[in-house]
């Protein structure tokens, strides 16, 4: 039985004879056949809902869970709506907290389902194009999909190994699902405990969508000299027929650039794309590290800007992030619609199985608004011969989209100053100012209102002159939009076993600050180029940056002061002072990858159904944290839980808060900050950092502190822990105008003190906080709360003791 | 007296508990009457200085310890104010402990005003605060925060000002 | 390879030689065999999200879907809270029409993966009990899944059979709930097409749930004469140790009964249950019609009541419609909680791998105020030893629970009418002058206000008296509880094929007026005795009445004037005036089932993925309707949905507009009430009835005449047509005083007018709508709208139209 | 004059757009001046007399046309009111569509006005009503509900009596 493997296998008969084979078992035998090729399998192989909640109780002990409720009554049943104000029980029994709990958990899985939804459509599509036998490869690793081992102890190895992990997935998103049914859970922290298990059951399915379409559409393999792609909606050539592409899927879209390459359309057709399937479509094609195919436009922020431009000539959406109004915006212009995926069909007809020539007849007369298209190979030709002809209709019928210049004026006028438009803006914009400035002939006001604006559209909504507020935004800023031409790094994939190797001794003992990790989406406080100036600091300041998605891409809006994007300024490699995309939304699984890959190829530790000491490891050890500055959807609260459970802090931006749930732990609380040393099971103090498992901030200034002091761990060396320390005292410094109150706290003897600044701070010690220093030998006598120990084995398992 | 009770009910979006609508004075004198208040001033006091002498100001008249979330530290440090930096959601977590000894060890508090925050955040931290404490919350935004206890309506910056200082004279 | 099934199989391996295979494709293989074995597979085997759209557009265009929104905004994700009112779009562009169905559909795959949670742990727990080739037998029918078959094409044979259908399920639940995620469906309609598929793959769900347990824990198969069950609060025994069991999963409890037998300690433990896992106590090993082990004590209404009453001694909760305060109303009451499910933990310690012993300890000396206890067999013997113990610490600590008479009376005095209980309560009940009267010595209000009140116990938490006015209920209505002592059917599992075959004939052709299914659950808006009148009205009338769940419970509250229960007065079988419980919430798949196999025995349609078809069929001859006239949970959204989309019409107490969303016909719109005669293709009028797929009623008057006019069909040949009339006009002018005002539009010809009243009929007919009529022969001569021609086919579908 | 508007903030439940409360006078005066009025009456009237005789008389002296709903027909037959039975789901789906020409063919309506129904049913009736038609609707339930355009507060039984006479007074 040697030759059984979870892939492909070939029986010899003869070693079969005499055996009776029930199906079921079949499968079965296989996977205990990967169990025992494995040299080692932890506790938890394909946990359920409950398998990992002594980890989760661990580290809820310490983070609490904070609620910040979006509504205080309860509509989920016909008992309702409960008012819950008060934390009062609604008529099943729930309070407010326990509510709120249960709305977050389903927020979280609502983000994993999207995410693996997108898998399961992924994968049943390249099962179809490629075989379930199709290998997986994404680069020089041996750890094809370390979230996937880490969770079920499957390695995988071909595209149908994938199949059975997906339904793993499944059946706990729906086990969780369930549990937001009234009269389940009736305890808040149980319900967190789903939360967590839900997040973590998302990398699992964001990494299988990703290694797929890795593994089959030619994408880079963990390529740290992936190629650049052009993006902004500044580098649209708007003379050019224009096809945009919506959502995240690139499924439907391969087909168009295969069509487009095949009829040499490349040049004569406009490509661009919104949200991640741009980004996936720039990975299309490029591990050759030829150049991208397409252009990406930007992030859900500009879908609205981009169709109001009245540039595109067809929109194609596929799934996931795409403007529920886009059919009709889209309709005014005559921008005619294809949907792709049954997650989004807008109520369109299904053009599937009609001919291609009945289908251009319907949409180039403005019979039908747009059409459903499930085959692809059609899609690839129609979306094409589609954009050439309603480009032409569109000229002749002079479609026109935003205002002239002096209608500008006009709505300008119109104004009233209502301030209703303020009141309905997310942001909060100074629209009524802008207005008043506009009417005197100054854009500039507006001109910073574009890139603060997401393009919602809620300020049209409650006008009550009915200004087209968001076309006025638009067309006021056509200067600043002409200048959007930026360069975003191609989605490089998971990071590689040798950067891995190199860099992850610098991690754990803190040599390399820490990896920031900038993910999420658009919905920024204060506007995309705050993206700029976080990574900016960081990388000056050598920690690794790693980015994704949304973040991805706005960050490649910007140039420095150089005239250069910060991805033309630092390399795209896993080491200090590195800038890497992994590429799209599901990408953000090679974020949480690595980690987990620094525990196995650096600590050697065994990660198959091991989650919950690769967890402990990364909670005490890997300087890790990530930021979704702009975050909106469910997917980022799924991912940040996700990583929440992994032990790596995250911070978001002010709108953040909104999800309802942070984990805040209580530096005041002095018992909750020690953790065992697993040579001896006895009790040590860490510092107390990270402070939160998921928090907010303010603002970006605010954050970059934060930022320092969320990677400092008990596992740094003094050399890492002054590093840290440095930079979290000057960018308090910087930032803030003071010294961190609590700096002192992380200083276990003087080597850990910034060099420079070193006697300065002795003596603040000395002063201020009454420890005793050696002035002669310029060395701490007694003071530190805790010891430094770099071969202490911090941990929060008393299991993984050796006297325990 | 200016009005600032304008705008409140179209933005009851919260849920059954709204705070109530206050005007300035009444404002200014509740403050003053608080056992253990804290100012909680954010960072956008930084973006308009009128706004942020007017922080300063209440924080002196009424002798109010000041968390200074986001960077409004930057804006705050050597002024005479005794502020603090904290990063506001971890303040409202510990405002809801009432183990808690505040940012100067005496205790928990009683009463928070806020100032200089992004509307949505700080309706957001309130709402926390508003569900599991007692704390009582006075919202001197220039928007209507609808968990706080009680809140200004919006208004425009002007009349903000106007009616920040007429709080200041109550104080 | 002809053994090969989908169902266990021996191999001989020497039919094998040579053969490579693929473990993957072995399964593929074994599905394409088990498609050929069925003589015809339909168009829709395992159908995706979109594969039954264009039937949900088909019916939904006569349908409308119809939103009453529970909340006029959105707090989806971090742009929000949005305000959609006046159908606004929100920050993602999506209106309030889209968000509502988006929410219906919320509910729906909630309820769905409730069930199919449900499923899955009953599931894996019997698998790893009794194998997967534990052969399926739910008594005498050759379709053992009629839901399962009907949409995947399986026909279970085996446990094992279910997996990879119930994995099936989570592939469509994860779809649908990635659809909830921000950014995806844009279009209402398309969002009602995947609540349609939700509710359809809740009937598997709930089908593999049941036919699973059947199979293998000795409950009722098809039985019309499964034994009779106490139900009621007055048949617990209070001076012995009482166990109570609250939840839907059985899998916990059969140990403990199991345990109690081989004990002997069936006499000396009073053990009940609360909710659907008391019917499925009840139908544990009684296949052999030997009496139920337990007692039914009743549905979730009656849960904080029987907890304050006191009696329990130890309660123990399994999964879903538990209240979620369980823990903590016990725990006053010093009654330990044990948990037994990883969806309901309530943050109690897992006491799985601890000694009875030390668990016993830990409870009884209330050190822990329960216990997680997954381990049945465990669970089995420390489940009553607790209750002996505790019986025994309880009474000697003289635990008091509800308030002397003395008390109540004082409580009653501290009343200030002030009117919030009643703002506060789901119902208004008149507590306040319920209060007045107490203060007086007279209880009866309260007795009263008993039946209607559900225990929500959300007028407490408005008291600003802190009067515990639940307590005040029950100890006032302590007479009236004593005597609620019923009788409840076992639960009988599905409707057997000779049932079918014997009675499908009758009910397409109308002679039997229809069947009626009281399913749901048990928020009535005026107590549980109108469940009563209703299965009462139509016996008499000879409708087929189905129960299942919380009212097949509370059907059997109640007496006739000859003391009687109904369970005790009619037959339960299949037939004209049967009236059957097919047992708990996830027995509601045998009333679909019923009406699938109708089809598929009565009619010789192929159900293997052919659920089209069969829908259109159902909703055209079958004169079913379903009524949860106290629908509360998303299980009941979702099972009501599941018949929607099969063509069942369902009506909901007034409640059940929470819900958001019915599906109502406009009578008015003539164009919309034609279908195609399958014999030609023309076109035929046909009745408006039924006028909904998923509505409200108001009162139980009102739905009396509702019932009949809904299970009027196209098929209906004259003589069934005259008793469906009769019955409604009867059924109006009784509850109404009123001929209902259309009742001459279902007339086509003389003889669909009930005998009886022929005469009057006619002349209203002449005088009233100028008909014109041949009083001679007593003839109709012009005026019906629709023929009568019982020979023709009614159909939505184009495509079974012979001449299409 | 009654007090019939008190109660109504704390029942903010459905989001940001509620009902105004309405006194008895100017409702009776709002149902005078409709043009295409219909009268609601649900079947709790069948509950209380004087709420039945109230109901009718207000469907007498208004002529108002009325649709019953539940069962309250059969508390409204041989009263020599122009009654029909309809669902008040149904009903509101026709409402709201424009085509419909209402329970007597003569065209849509654009008034209505709510009487005996149970409070959380109505409320949920209405919210699709106020979403999506510009039907105006008046409740004058002894209840606040929320979703009507104008409403009467949480009252009494007696004081609703009371009010319903005011009413008629101002018809």
């Amino acid at each position: 039985m040697s030759e059984l493997t979870t892939g492909k296998f070939s029986m010899a008969i003869s070693d079969l004879e005499n055996v009776q084979i029930t199906i079921n078992n079949i499968v079965g035998a296989i996977e205990k056949e990967a169990d025992e090729i494995d040299v080692e399998m932890g506790p938890t192989v394909k946990p359920g809902v409950s398998s990992l909640r002594d980890w989760d109780h661990n580290i809820l002990e310490r983070y609490n869970p904070v609620y910040t409720p979006m509504c205080d009554q309860c509509c989920y049943c016909t008992f309702g709506p409960c008012d819950l104000s008060g934390n009062k029980e609604g008529a099943c029994g729930i309070d407010l907290a326990g509510h709120n709990a249960r709305e977050f958990m389903l927020r979280v899985i609502t983000g994993a389902a999207a995410h693996s939804g997108h898998g399961r459509h992924l994968l049943h599509h390249l099962i179809g194009l490629y075989g379930k036998d199709h290998p997986l490869d994404v680069g020089a690793t041996n750890i094809i999909a370390p979230n996937v081992q880490l969770v079920t102890g499957v390695s995988p190895k071909t595209l149908g190994d994938l199949d059975s992990v997906l339904s793993y997935v499944e059946e706990q998103i729906t086990q969780l699902l369930a549990a937001v049914h009234v009269g389940q859970e009736g305890a808040s922290i149980d319900f967190e405990s789903k939360a967590l298990h839900g997040g973590m059951i998302d990398h699992v399915g964001m990494e299988i969508s990703d290694i797929a379409q890795i593994s089959c559409l030619d994408f880079p393999k963990s390529d740290d000299e992936a190629p650049l792609a052009d993006i902004g909606m500044g580098c649209l050539d708007a003379s050019k027929p224009t096809l945009i592409v919506i959502g995240h899927n690139v499924a439907a879209v391969t087909d168009i650039i295969d069509y487009m390459e095949e009829k040499g359309l490349n040049d004569k057709i406009e490509l661009g794309g919104l949200c991640c399937t741009a980004l996936d479509m720039t990975r299309y094609k490029t591990g050759d590290r030829t150049l991208p195919r397409a252009k990406v436009v930007g992030t859900l922020a500009k879908e609205l800007k981009t169709i109001r431009s009245g540039i595109p000539d067809v929109i194609i959406v596929d799934e996931q992030c795409i403007r529920a109004d886009v059919l009709k915006e889209a309709s005014k212009l005559m921008i005619p619609v294809i949907t792709t995926n049954d997650k989004v069909m807008y109520g369109l007809k299904d053009r599937s199985n009609d001919s291609i020539e009945d289908i251009l007849e319907d949409l180039t007369t403005g019979k039908e608004k747009g059409a459903l298209m499930f085959d692809y190979v059609k899609l690839g030709e129609l979306a094409p011969r589609l954009t050439m002809m309603m480009s032409e209709i569109r000229k002749q019928k002079g479609i026109k989209a935003l205002p002239t210049d002096e209608e500008l004026k006009e709505l300008a006028d119109k104004c009233v100053h209502c301030l209703k438009c303020e009141v309905a803006c997310p942001n909060s914009l100074p629209i009524s100012e802008a207005m008043t400035a506009l009417s005197e002939g100054d854009l500039s006001n507006f001109e910073v209102l574009h890139d603060q604006c997401i393009a919602c559209g809620r300020c049209e909504f409650a006008c009550p002159k009915d200004i087209d507020i968001v076309n006025v935004i638009e067309k006021s800023s056509q200067r600043v939009i002409s200048e959007e031409v930026g360069k975003v790094r191609v989605g490089r994939g998971p990071i590689s076993d040798p950067e891995i190797r190199e860099e992850g001794v610098n991690l754990v003992l803190g040599t390399t600050p820490g990896i920031v990790a900038l993910v999420g989406c658009s919905n920024y406080p204060d506007g995309t180029r705050d993206l700029f100036t976080i990574a900016d600091e960081m990388l000056r300041r050598s920690y690794i940056v790693v980015v994704s998605g949304c973040s991805a891409m706005d960050l490649g809006m910007y140039k420095g002061e150089d005239g250069m994007t910060l991805y033309e300024k630092y390399p795209a490699r896993f080491k200090s002072g590195g800038l890497l995309n992994t590429g799209s939304c599901v990408s953000n699984a090679h974020i949480t990858g690595a980690v987990i890959k620094v525990a196995s190829i650096f600590a050697q530790k065994n990660i198959s159904g091991n989650y919950e000491e690769i967890a402990d490891y990364t909670l005490n050890r890997v300087g890790a944290v990530g930021v979704a500055w702009g975050a909106y959807s469910q997917k980022a609260a799924s991912i940040g839980t996700g990583c929440s459970r992994l032990g790596i802090p995250v911070i978001l931006g002010p709108h953040g808060s909104k999800y309802r749930r942070a984990l805040i732990a209580k530096p005041y609380e002095e018992d909750k900050w020690s953790v065992y040393d697993a040579r001896n099971g006895s009790k040590m103090q860490i510092p107390a950092a990270p402070d939160y498992l998921l928090t907010t901030a303010e603002t970006v200034e605010e954050m970059m502190p934060m930022l320092a002091k969320s990677c400092i761990r008990p596992s740094d060396n003094n050399m890492g822990r002054m590093i840290k320390l440095t930079h979290y005292i000057e960018l308090s410094q910087k930032y803030l105008g003071i010294m961190p109150e609590d700096w002192y706290k992380f200083v276990r003897t003087e080597t850990d003190l910034p060099l420079a600044k070193r006697e300065k701070l002795l003596k603040i010690l000395e002063k201020e906080h009454g420890w005793e220093i050696d002035w002669k030998r310029k060395k701490i006598l007694s003071g530190p709360a805790m010891k430094s120990d770099v071969s202490a084995q911090p941990t929060n398992l008393k299991r993984l003791c050796k006297e325990a | 007296m200016v009005d600032v009770i304008k705008n409140t009910q179209i933005h009851c979006t919260y849920g059954c508990k709204s705070s109530k609508a206050v005007q300035p004075d009444v404002a200014g004198k509740m403050i003053s009457k608080a056992k253990r208040p804290l100012f909680i001033v954010g960072s956008q006091i930084l973006k308009d200085e009128e706004l942020l002498k007017r922080s300063i100001e209440i924080a002196k008249k009424a002798d109010l310890p000041v968390a200074a979330t986001g960077h409004s530290m930057s804006g705050l440090v050597d002024q005479g104010i005794n502020a603090k930096y904290i990063n506001v959601h971890a303040l409202a977590t510990y405002l809801c402990d009432p183990n808690w000894t505040g940012l100067d060890g005496s205790g928990q508090y009683d009463t928070i005003v806020v100032l200089g925050h992004f509307k949505y955040y700080i309706d957001q931290v309130l709402s926390g605060l508003k569900s599991f404490s007692k704390i009582k919350s006075i919202a001197i935004e220039r928007e209507y925060i609808q968990n706080a206890t009680m809140s200004f309506g919006n208004i425009t910056p002007a009349v903000h000002i106007e009616a920040l200082d007429e709080l200041i004279d109550n104080l």
